[in-house]
């Protein structure tokens, strides 16, 4: 293939030319422009797939210049999982948010996403740390203005919260990058890899836990979990779902590469240290769920159960010692929740507009009615509960192999009491949609929506279920992963 | 003790200040104006702490440059939307996200105040 | 000497940024946070980086200062009807 | 409850303090040092000045991604809903005069802090700061009135510069690699970026003051 057709650097490019087109057209064609981009992202991870499968990991420097003066630009397995999901989230998501918003769009959504998916792109395949504060500053606020999109008070409230909470995160960031750079003269990671020993001075130490805690923040962990569920929970279901699905991955994704790249010494000079991502992941879990049950309000619930699915994400830290299994339980665990997160958004967005009420009692009779956004809530149910043959199943599975090999059998149990309490609020929902609705029969039945936008649903569902299914390839190319 | 360490010592201090005043304080204003000093000490100890030995470092340089409009850019936004919600509510601060209850009933009281 | 007046400035950027947040009218508040950019800008001399010093005073101080006026002068006009999409 | 909080909050950042400054004066000296490197790789990077060398070339991706956070702010801006326009015919009498002096001054400066980067300190960031500034000044005084939100001149001049550093970004690839420029040229292509980032980062940045509701 010529250069200048260089997947890697056209998931950068193509996103940013069509949002930047969109901006342009202002607010015109923005769907087109999206389905289009997107799809050619696609493309483009795709061939980046093949490249990857055939030599473990590509390079690229952007400028020319070898580290440590350039930028070295990495895909390996790990990104590439990352980037796959996203990008065929992202597409699906755009299909469903044409239909979604065919009456009004809000002001700016389509070059916001683009932007969103340049950023992303770019966060998954830096390898310089300076570079990746940008890239997290380029995801945050496009993330900010998707949320603030509407410009209703509880948006905008929403959107402020958001956006403390992720200044404050980059903020972080950004002052543990300075004390890098002071301590070794480079912000490349995989330098650093090799540069940071455990006798690393203090500087190090403070750097390593200001970007890491930072990252938790951006990445909703409890407890720093607050901005997320009325950010999540406020926004319009195509924003919900793009934000609940992807964005917190690429703040998580960013701290796993941390602590298995540049602050590798550290998490092994102080092997206890694991156990803290761990005991907050646990509690995310137990409290997220806890919440879920009790929430009112339909994409609260979804929300609140975001919280609880990326405390499984922690949970793989303490056990990343014993090979390949906890890495890959944690991205499998990432990807299924993703399309999951995505699915169980989307449908409850159709449940919402069609039902006209946006409380979980609200769901009652929808079984009747609106039977695929129904199976589609159902089938990501079955994902985030851990049930068999889903990904969510594998995912939980490889996690308690782990947890196992590695004596932590605490880890076991949480495991698998948080399956029993997403049951718990999956079926509530689905109790309620198969009952007859407790007002008149008299009510007209509500218009059926655009077959596009249950449809989307049920694929990202599918997606879910169908990735414990399928799941060798990409286990394969996780574990070919060299930190 | 060279310019570079005397400058990096007060960009931790100022990013510490910042950092209290963004956790801190309630109006909207102030806490912008807290994190614009976060930034402010980080750029310090990023040219600061690699400068301790009195050479000067483009390459910190050309970063604080690109933070800066990361910075203007941050505060633009943020400030659009302070002055959104109190366009929309008449106030200037936005309570702090504590335990679940006083959430449920300040999302009662903003929805009150908007009167939808 | 040039150590005692680094030492001078770093007291003063310390004491501006201190009555920035502490100070109670929000209208001095942004002028404290300006003049802390000016002392910031001249810092930026001091460490041989006057790209940064002519970037703080015309963004960092002057159009972020600027903003910042202009936002609270909307705040003290308490106007709260007029905005967009408020009909 | 919420005392014991502030509090606890105040002792771990005075703890953060103390061990940022311990840390901080403690530090032995780095292993890498980028200065010589740039220097040694200066004579191919197009520009003499060190800053605008590692701004643009050894490091112009960051540039180039962080353009896009500008656009950014401005599309959250759209998205909340624009601020409404300030009230006419309050502004100082004075005011237009001393615009209609300072102006001209302003765009001088600004195409010589331009011209200047490729040398000595200045370039397209602190030229769009000075353009930026002018174009405030002039809303001030009521010369230049606000942008509704669909005014496609400014959504051209933004978009524009930002196009033009995609496409030689893109064009590079043939080169090798991202902004991989080739050391004859990489003068002239990073005047042609920096030309156009200063007009579209100086009309990003007044559009942060001009672009305003429009008035019903």
């Amino acid at each position: 293939m010529t250069p200048l057709l260089d997947p890697l650097a056209w998931l950068i490019l193509l996103p940013l030319l069509w949002a930047t087109l969109a901006f342009l057209a202002a607010d015109r064609h923005g769907p087109m422009l999206a389905l289009a981009g997107i799809g050619g992202q696609l493309l483009c991870v795709i061939a980046l797939a093949g490249d990857v499968a055939s030599h473990g990991s590509i390079g690229h420097l952007a400028g020319g210049w070898a580290e440590p003066l350039g930028i070295r630009l990495v895909a390996d397995g790990l990104s590439l999982v990352m980037l796959l999901l996203t990008q065929g989230v992202a597409l699906t998501l755009a299909l469903y948010a044409r239909s979604y918003f065919s009456q009004a769009t809000p002001p700016a959504f389509w070059p916001l996403t683009g932007f969103l998916l340049a950023g992303m792109n770019a966060l998954f395949l830096s390898g310089d740390l300076f570079n990746l504060y940008v890239t997290l500053e380029l995801v945050g606020l496009a993330a900010v203005g998707l949320v603030a999109a509407g410009g209703g008070a509880a948006q905008i409230a929403a959107a402020l919260r958001y956006l403390l909470a992720t200044l404050v995160g980059s903020g972080a960031y950004l002052f543990g990058v300075a004390l890098i750079y002071g301590s070794y003269g480079t912000v490349s990671a995989s330098l650093l890899g090799s540069l940071i020993t455990s006798e690393a001075p203090l500087a190090v130490w403070l750097a390593g836990g200001l970007m890491l805690t930072g990252l938790l923040l951006k990445t909703a962990l409890l407890p720093f979990h607050f901005w997320l569920p009325p950010a999540h929970g406020g926004a319009p279901a195509p924003v919900s779902a793009l934000l609940s699905a992807l964005v917190v991955k690429a703040s998580f994704y960013l701290f796993l590469r941390l602590w298995l790249g540049p602050f590798a010494a550290l998490s092994e000079a102080l092997p206890a240290l694991a156990q803290v991502p761990a005991a907050l992941g646990a509690t995310a879990i137990l409290w997220g769920s806890w919440r879920a049950i009790r929430a009112d309000r339909l994409k609260m619930l979804v929300a609140y159960s975001t919280v609880a699915q990326l405390g499984y994400l922690f949970l793989i830290f303490p056990l990343l010692g014993t090979g390949a299994l906890a890495l890959q339980a944690g991205i499998l665990q990432a990807t299924a929740h993703g399309l999951a997160k995505a699915a169980m958004f989307v449908a409850a967005g159709t449940l919402i507009k069609v039902g006209g009420s946006d409380r979980v009692l609200g769901v009652a009779g929808a079984a009747a009615h609106l039977p695929v956004s129904l199976f589609a809530f159902a089938l990501a149910g079955v994902t985030l509960m851990g049930l068999p043959p889903s990904g969510g199943f594998l995912a939980k599975w490889l996690l308690i192999d782990a947890a196992l090999a590695a004596g932590q059998p605490w880890i076991v149990v949480v495991a698998l009491s948080g399956g029993l309490l997403a049951g718990i609020y999956v079926f509530r929902v689905l109790r309620l949609a198969f009952r007859r609705p407790t007002t008149h029969d008299d009510v007209p039945l509500p218009q059926r929506p655009a077959a596009l936008l249950e449809w989307t649903a049920f694929a990202l569902a599918a997606g879910s279920v169908l990735i414990g299914l399928g799941a060798a390839p990409l286990l394969a190319l996780i574990a070919g992963v060299q930190p | 003790m060279s310019a570079g360490l005397i400058y990096a010592a007060t960009g931790c201090l100022l990013f510490v200040l910042g950092l209290g005043g963004v956790l801190l304080l309630k109006a909207l204003l102030r806490r912008i104006l807290a994190f614009n000093l976060m930034g402010s000490g980080a750029f310090l100890v990023l040219v600061g702490l690699a400068q301790r030995d009195g050479t000067p470092d483009p390459v910190p340089q050309a970063m604080v440059l690109t933070g800066i409009v990361v910075a203007v850019a941050a505060t633009a936004l943020a400030l659009t939307l302070a002055r959104r919600w109190h366009a929309l509510t008449g106030r200037e601060d936005i309570a702090r996200v504590g335990d679940a209850g006083s959430r449920a009933r300040r999302m009662a009281n903003d929805r009150r105040k908007v009167g939808r | 000497m040039s150590t005692a007046f680094d030492l001078l400035l770093a007291a003063a950027l310390l004491w501006s940024a201190w009555r920035t947040l502490a100070t109670p009218q929000i209208g001095r508040a942004v002028i404290l946070f300006i003049v802390f950019g000016l002392l910031l800008t001249l810092a930026w001399a001091r460490l041989d980086a006057p790209d940064i010093a002519l970037a703080e005073a015309a963004i960092g101080a002057g159009l972020t200062g600027a903003l910042l006026l202009d936002a609270v002068a909307a705040l003290r006009a308490r106007r709260p009807d007029d905005e967009e999409g408020q009909s | 409850m919420k005392a014991l909080w502030r509090s606890l909050t105040v002792v771990a950042l005075l703890g953060l303090a103390a061990a940022l400054l311990v840390a901080v004066l403690g530090l032995p000296p780095a292993p890498v040092k980028l200065a010589g490197e740039v220097a040694t790789n200066l004579g191919a990077s197009g520009v003499s000045h060190p800053v605008t060398a590692v701004l643009l070339n050894f490091r112009g991706y960051d540039t180039f991604l962080e353009v896009a956070v500008l656009i950014i702010a401005l599309l959250g801006m759209l998205a909340a809903g624009l601020p409404p326009p300030p009230p006419t015919g309050s502004r100082n009498a004075m005011l237009p005069t001393l615009a209609r002096l300072a102006v001209p001054l302003m765009v001088l400066a600004a195409v010589y802090l331009l011209w200047a980067g490729a040398f000595r300190p200045g370039g397209a960031f602190q030229a769009a700061a000075v353009l930026a500034a002018a174009a405030v000044l002039l809303h001030l005084a009521e010369i230049l009135a606000p942008w509704p939100r669909d005014r496609r001149g400014p959504r051209l001049a933004i978009a524009g510069g930002f196009l033009l550093f995609l496409a030689i970004a893109a064009a590079l690839l043939a080169n090798g690699g991202l902004l991989r420029y080739p050391p004859e040229h990489a003068g002239l292509l990073i005047v042609l970026i920096e030309s156009g980032l200063t007009v579209s980062l100086a009309v990003n940045l007044a559009a942060f003051f001009l672009l305003r509701a429009d008035k019903t």
